[in-house]
């Protein structure tokens, strides 16, 4: 696959490694955030921390969008699909996410009609096929994602559609890593920035992080030797006593992001003043809600929701996890009362998240896996 | 975050022209490309998809000039590892 | 709208403290209840509080599951973590008995003198016909298969229908006239059938039933018992063809491609594995749930590990777009015409020479080999050099934005 | 209003001429067709023109039947006419193979030196609970009896599972559990399984299949092909419990009662049966369709006409009484725990004290003779001293108003 | 059964039979109609011909409220039935009679929603259970069912439900009595009245026929006995030159009739100018209609229903089968285009009509079946 | 015409007074009473039962009747066979 198989390389990995090796200060240990679920996705799909050596540790951050849901809004969505006729529509992802009732698997198992779909607008042909049902589209997803939600409204709109709404759950990234930023306990290097969501809003918005914070970011692609090369750049930035947002990830990301796309998010939608991030508790001006001038398109305006929350037990330590500052076997609720099943917290939703790969594979160190893997790799060229 | 995938535009659809036929490996889909409005793709294009919209082209001068810096890194080390073979043989 | 808000920061929710979800509530007092295990006892060796956490979990492990849903949910269906529960929670307990337990494709039946295989399955796909395919030859290959990887030569099938009020008769048609041609093909003889009715809306068009029974005619017994550290794992061809046209038939996604299914029955090409080679260990279709899980069910049964190497993985161009496009892991996409085979470590040659020699084994590959250890996992090592765990599939492989 | 119309007297529509149907106007086209059939070819033996009409029907009865709807419904699920036209016309030529031909509630097969018998059947009964039961236990009981029945005796089931997402896990536990108690009861295993999960609105709750491996240990063949004039035909109990249970626990009717359903295994009593006599030519259980149905299936098998003897029949008092009441005849309601034995008439003694001797053939019954004139056909001698034919049930046993 | 099993006794259909015989005029051969197919189905049901002499014949008549359905009736359900939430209920018998394209079983194969139910009160309680669909009870039956659809239509009014209504097709017997007595060719003796209709209308309706028509009828019971006797009744009549109107079933019919019954007919239903019967053609005043008054419980009102006459080919013969002018197999259709599984008229729907009865049975005579089983029994009393 | 079958009223259903409990060989259900209002069954009588609706009464008086007749009728059937017989032995 073109733009893909050129970097999952593993001849150029062994090089960046090599010369990432290089550039460790003898006794330092590194830690950066990946934000993005997605850099946790490919590191996890492809094995990249095999490249770095032990004294570079990647955190898992806060960026994945459906595990930061938190259980109110996955239960203020059943409480929506349960409406009479609502039909409601939602990314594949969403489906398993555990509310204070169970998922829309469970509650789908209750009756209600929760379907998947791949794009926003397959919501909008499922509205028109389906005159009869008041279709939702359970929205979710950072910058990248809003745009599309945003387009779709434009077209309802357009289309004078009148059985679709959206229900809002769109989250910004810039005050997630923010709060973060904002701990007293940080122990962050640096970070990898989410490629996709500047696909959108461009590089600028990161330059806080350099200027207030001294942080360095670098914005990175998806492909393994994408984040590879970031890790580069920053272990380089580090190195050189630099302090900057980069963008490894140019053949993608404009610096500018996409003027179209944040029009159309503008158009249709505002700031919420807050938002519960699961784990995470509440962030400010973290979300967006659905304009005035697209009311008839707010699921939020439409449907009287309770709005309950779900009380978090207090012992959740997701942020001290996500900062890195805990190891996931230190949060007090570890394996009792959360869970993969059960999760509590937004890094035991998916199980790539640092409580949930812990908790099935915590016993296997990294070390007994290379070792496994190497002895079967060099038997098998034996074959 | 978010599943960006690259892939080829084929057509525009003329009947619907914010959509285009796009191929990745072979399957095919039809992608809202209105979000690249400002500069619209032609057949032959690259483009990252996200849940079913172009969110962005995809520059091949900026892929190339990556990869050539990656490789410069491989033959670098390459050399190096050459280097230090040699100099345990001699 | 730049995406970076004026303020910010984690601050406390204005109103009082919600309440919490019964799960929570009782997940809390279940953490409560076992906190007093983490301080160490007196005189017992003192474990670190991390191993104290992971023995907590392990022992929690090694508990009969239970089924901590009420209602049977669609990932019970999906071949993944929760068909697991529900079949160690609920059947197996219930039914137990040395033939089940062994919770292999097929039971290994003796009567009398015969050594028999028997199984079944029912099939309910959706749609019923697709590239490739239709309910009627997925069913026939489907047990035909079955007990062909369980060394068994099939001999004899059941068909029990259960037909919706409605059902068009051309479309039954089509479907009994292909699974006739699919048993011809097989060698196979449908010898005893049910047909019921249900009411419309009770039933999605055609289910179809099939359970078979063949003869063990080798004197080795195959099994994930008998696999040991040393095997290697060859898979008979491309994966993940069959899940991937499924998926893209529905029409939901809007996909379109010339992907089709890979159905087939593997008796022929086991019949020659067999006759290539007596290193076989066990054999499993890697149907629901894909090659991952029939790797996971080996890596458990036998107390070994499996290592994959991902490059090897035979897997076709459409079906690698489709699944980026997706984001799914062909490892895990059904395939209904391929089999996983462990073969002895000096066996592979012979064994990879005599599937590559029957059409449906054309593309076999050794995708990788059994050590050790760490025990009950399955590996891999990445095309791109690295590692990771392959773990059993939480629901289906559905598709992901992220 | 007294019902005498003023002026009343048939008369023509003021209309035009109205269309016929399109059936109508085919049927007429084959009329048509073969209306020349009815001229009596010279240098022929003349027959008489109602001889001429009877011929023709009975060639149009010889033809292999064809569907002459185009959708499946829910007549084609109860057993009677429409069930046989689908299997005859869709299923039977399609699967056509010596052991299928049979047509008998288990295949008999030969693997090696073994007899075995194997037979499937799916079940939907709604409600899943019912007095006496459920679809668990008559799941199992009913596979075993259609291998008791063939003489076989039952050693290994398989389960396969349908179940609608929502289900709750409760009432499958239930289910299981029943399933489990059955085969313990009935002394055989549950070997192996399968579980599929459908969409809410896809099935009706759990459906089952149970296929089902016996041993025929006994020398001798069972079957309906066996049956001869002089045969007689014993009910191991009274018919109908069942089918009416399930029938008003519905709730639709409105009807209360303390039926229980007669769902049990007859592998027992089949085995002390064929213990006390040898003279056992064919065994049924008389599900679906009830005595009437098993008894046509006899007559047309074996080509030899059945003679039953009304006031013989066991019928409990309610079921005579919810039969009354709804129109309908105990002898074409299911059973689920009965078998229809025919024996040579001098083993009938022997046969009807050995049945007795179990408890689930206390009251076991003579109910009829087989004789060989008019070949084809169950015939009743009612209570009332008449005679009548018992023919196929062209649906469902449907409450009647008239 | 009280007042059943006693009138199923053997023994005395013997002296019955006994007594019909010695009646019989020699030479003379004797044909009556039983005009009710609840008696139809008695005869068939107990096999009460044996006990008749050769001589005597019973025709089966038009009184199987289903059977005279016409198809294009049917085809009007099915058309009511697949507007949009529509319910049908009808009875079990109505199922399966075929209309211009296919029964109500083919219909619910292609998505309709027709339910059976035991009693037309049943209807009710399904509208008041299901408020979202409209409920449409398909009323067929002559004079004995007709008042509890009258009652079910005053008790929607009394509740004043609103997703309720009747496709009325009741029908009246004394017109179709009248029809076939007005045939030219008529070759009945007299005629075995109907009991249940007579429950409600009485005995006097029938005085016509003696009167103007002078054939005797006697109203009988359902049971064997009942019949056999009537049978009995009718020929004392005739050996004794009288011609009246009995009642053979005194313990339930009243000789005036129910008069709550007709008075709940009267306030609900009025007579149609003509109705088509299968088979038989138009005949004017046989049925039934909702009254204006309750014209909001009229489907034939609410549903703007086609209408249209399905044709029976012009070669149809019931009307002669049913007069006893011809056999069934004499019927120029019978057996070609007329089957069970395609009846066109109605002696062919019911498996107990003359046609159906004959063409699954034709070829063996009742004499045959007779020494069959007579062999049986003689052979079985020795076991 | 019309499938009517006799049943014993069992109860009336006091909260809904025009139907009534009825027992057909110990089967139970509520049959509506409503065409009897001008003469209302009570436990103990028997009425003829069709579609759920009590038609008539049946009448313990006149079924006792036909039964005599058949009966008479049986016996002198009887008389005259035994008769017979005796006629032909002699
Ligand atoms: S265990 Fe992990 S995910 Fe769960 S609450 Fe603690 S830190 Fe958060
Ligand atoms: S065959 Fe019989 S039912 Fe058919 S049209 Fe002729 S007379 Fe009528
Ligand atoms: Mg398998
Ligand atoms: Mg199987
Ligand atoms: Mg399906
Ligand atoms: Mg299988
Ligand atoms: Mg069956
Ligand atoms: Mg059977
Ligand atoms: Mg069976
Ligand atoms: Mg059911
Ligand atoms: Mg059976
Ligand atoms: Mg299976």
């Amino acid at each position: 696959m073109r733009y893909v198989d050129e970097f999952r390389d593993a001849e150029k990995a062994r090089a960046l490694s090599a010369r990432i090796a290089s550039l460790c200060e003898p006794g330092r240990h590194y830690k950066f955030m990946e934000v993005c679920g997605g850099h946790t996705h490919t590191i996890y799909k492809h094995g990249l921390e095999d490249y770095l050596p032990e004294t570079i540790e990647l955190v898992h951050g806060p960026g994945c969008p459906v595990c930061v849901i938190p259980m109110g809004r996955v239960d203020d969505s059943i409480y929506i699909a349960r409406q009479p006729d609502v039909l409601m529509t939602s990314f594949g992802d969403m489906m398993r996410v555990p509310g204070g009732n169970g998922s829309f698997f469970d509650s789908n198992a209750e009756g209600t009609n929760i379907k998947m779909v791949y794009s926003p607008l397959d919501s909008l042909k499922i509205a028109r096929q389906n005159p009869d049902q008041r279709v939702v589209f359970m929205a979710i997803g950072f910058e990248t994602t809003a745009p599309s939600t945003a387009m779709t409204i434009l077209r309802a709109a357009a289309e004078g559609l009148e059985n679709f709404s959206v229900f809002c759950n769109h989250v910004t990234i810039i005050p997630a890593i923010k709060a973060i930023l904002d701990s007293p306990d940080l122990r962050l290097d640096g970070f990898i920035g989410p490629g996709h969501v500047s696909t959108v809003i461009g590089c600028r918005p990161y330059e806080f992080i350099t200027t207030d914070y001294h942080k360095p970011i670098v914005v990175a692609g998806f492909e393994p030797l994408d984040i590879l090369q970031s890790i580069y750049m920053l272990m380089l930035q580090l190195s050189e006593g630099r302090c900057e947002v980069e963008n490894q990830y140019s053949r993608v990301v404009p610096w500018d992001g996409n003027l179209v796309a944040l029009k159309a998010i503008t158009e249709t939608m505002e700031l919420r003043p807050y938002f519960e991030w699961r784990g995470l508790g509440f962030i400010s001006q973290s979300a967006m809600q659905v304009k005035e001038k697209y009311a008839r398109f707010d699921a939020e305006r439409i449907f009287n929701m309770p709005g309950l929350r779900v009380a978090d037990p207090k012992a959740c330590q997701c942020g001290e996890v996500l900062k890195g500052v805990l190891k996931p076997w230190e949060c007090k609720v570890f394996g009792t009362a959360c869970t993969p099943e059960t999760p509590i917290g937004t890094c035991m939703v998916s199980p790539e998240g640092a409580c949930a790969a812990y908790y099935n594979f915590g016993r296997f160190t990294r070390q007994r896996v290379k070792e496994a893997t190497a002895v079967a790799t060099t038997e098998a060229s034996k074959v | 975050m978010c599943l960006g995938i690259p892939g080829e535009i084929i057509e525009i659809l003329h009947d619907k022209p914010d959509l285009a036929m796009v191929d990745v490996s072979g399957v095919r889909r039809a992608i809202n490309i209105g979000l690249l409005e400002d500069d619209p793709p032609v057949p032959g294009d690259w483009i990252l998809i996200h849940v079913g919209f172009a969110l962005s082209k995809i520059d091949e001068g900026e892929a190339k000039a990556a990869l050539e810096f990656l490789e410069g890194i491989g033959q670098a080390y390459a050399d190096e590892i050459a280097a230090l073979l040699e100099s345990s043989i001699d | 709208m730049s995406g970076v808000p004026e303020s910010s920061g984690v601050q406390e929710h204005p109103t009082d403290q919600p309440p919490a979800a019964n799960w929570v509530e009782e997940a809390m007092a279940e953490h409560h209840a076992t906190e007093h295990e983490l301080v160490p006892t007196p005189g017992t060796r003192h474990a670190s509080r991390e191993q104290q956490v992971l023995d907590r979990i392990d022992k929690a492990r090694r508990r009969r599951p239970k089924m901590k849903e009420q209602r049977i949910t669609s990932s019970h269906g999906a071949g993944g973590k929760a068909t697991h529960t529900l079949i160690e929670a609920i059947f197996a307990p219930a039914f137990s008995n040395p033939l089940l337990d062994k919770m292999e494709d097929s039971a290994a039946l003796t009567v009398g003198d015969a050594r028999l295989a028997f199984t079944t399955d029912s099939y309910v796909v959706s749609p019923i016909f697709f590239p490739g395919g239709n309910i009627g030859d997925l069913a026939v290959n489907g047990t035909v298969n079955d007990l062909s990887v369980a060394g068994a030569t099939p001999l004899y099938l059941s068909a029990g229908f259960i037909l919706e009020e409605g059902f068009p008769v051309a479309d039954l048609q089509r479907i009994v006239d292909s699974m006739a041609a699919a048993a011809a093909a097989a060698g196979v003889q449908i010898v005893t059938g049910d047909t019921k009715v249900v009411q419309r809306g009770k039933a999605d068009g055609c289910y179809i039933n099939t359970s078979g029974v063949g003869v063990r005619e080798h004197s080795t017994d195959f099994g994930v018992d008998q696999v040991k550290p040393g095997d290697v794992v060859i898979v008979s061809g491309p994966i993940g063809d069959h899940g991937v046209t499924v998926m893209l038939a529905r029409g939901e996604l809007d996909i379109m491609s010339d992907i089709t299914s890979d159905t087939a029955a593997v008796n022929g090409l086991v019949a020659r594995l067999l006759a290539g080679t007596n290193g076989v260990r066990a054999m499993r279709d890697a149907t629901r749930g894909g090659v991952a899980t029939i790797l996971n069910e080996v890596a458990k049964g036998a107390n070994v590990a499996v290592v994959v190497n991902e490059a090897a993985v035979p897997v076709r161009t459409e079906v690698r777009g489709a699944s980026e496009l997706l984001g799914i892991d062909p490892l895990y996409v059904a395939c209904e015409g391929r089999i996983v085979v462990i073969v002895a470590g000096d066996c592979a040659d012979e064994a990879l020479a005599a599937m590559r020699s029957h059409p449906l084994g054309e593309q076999a590959a050794v995708i990788g080999k059994v050590v050790d250890d760490p025990p009950g996992l399955v590996l891999l090592n990445t095309t791109f050099g690295g590692t990771r765990i392959v773990d059993l599939l939480v629901g289906d492989p559905l598709p992901r934005i992220c």
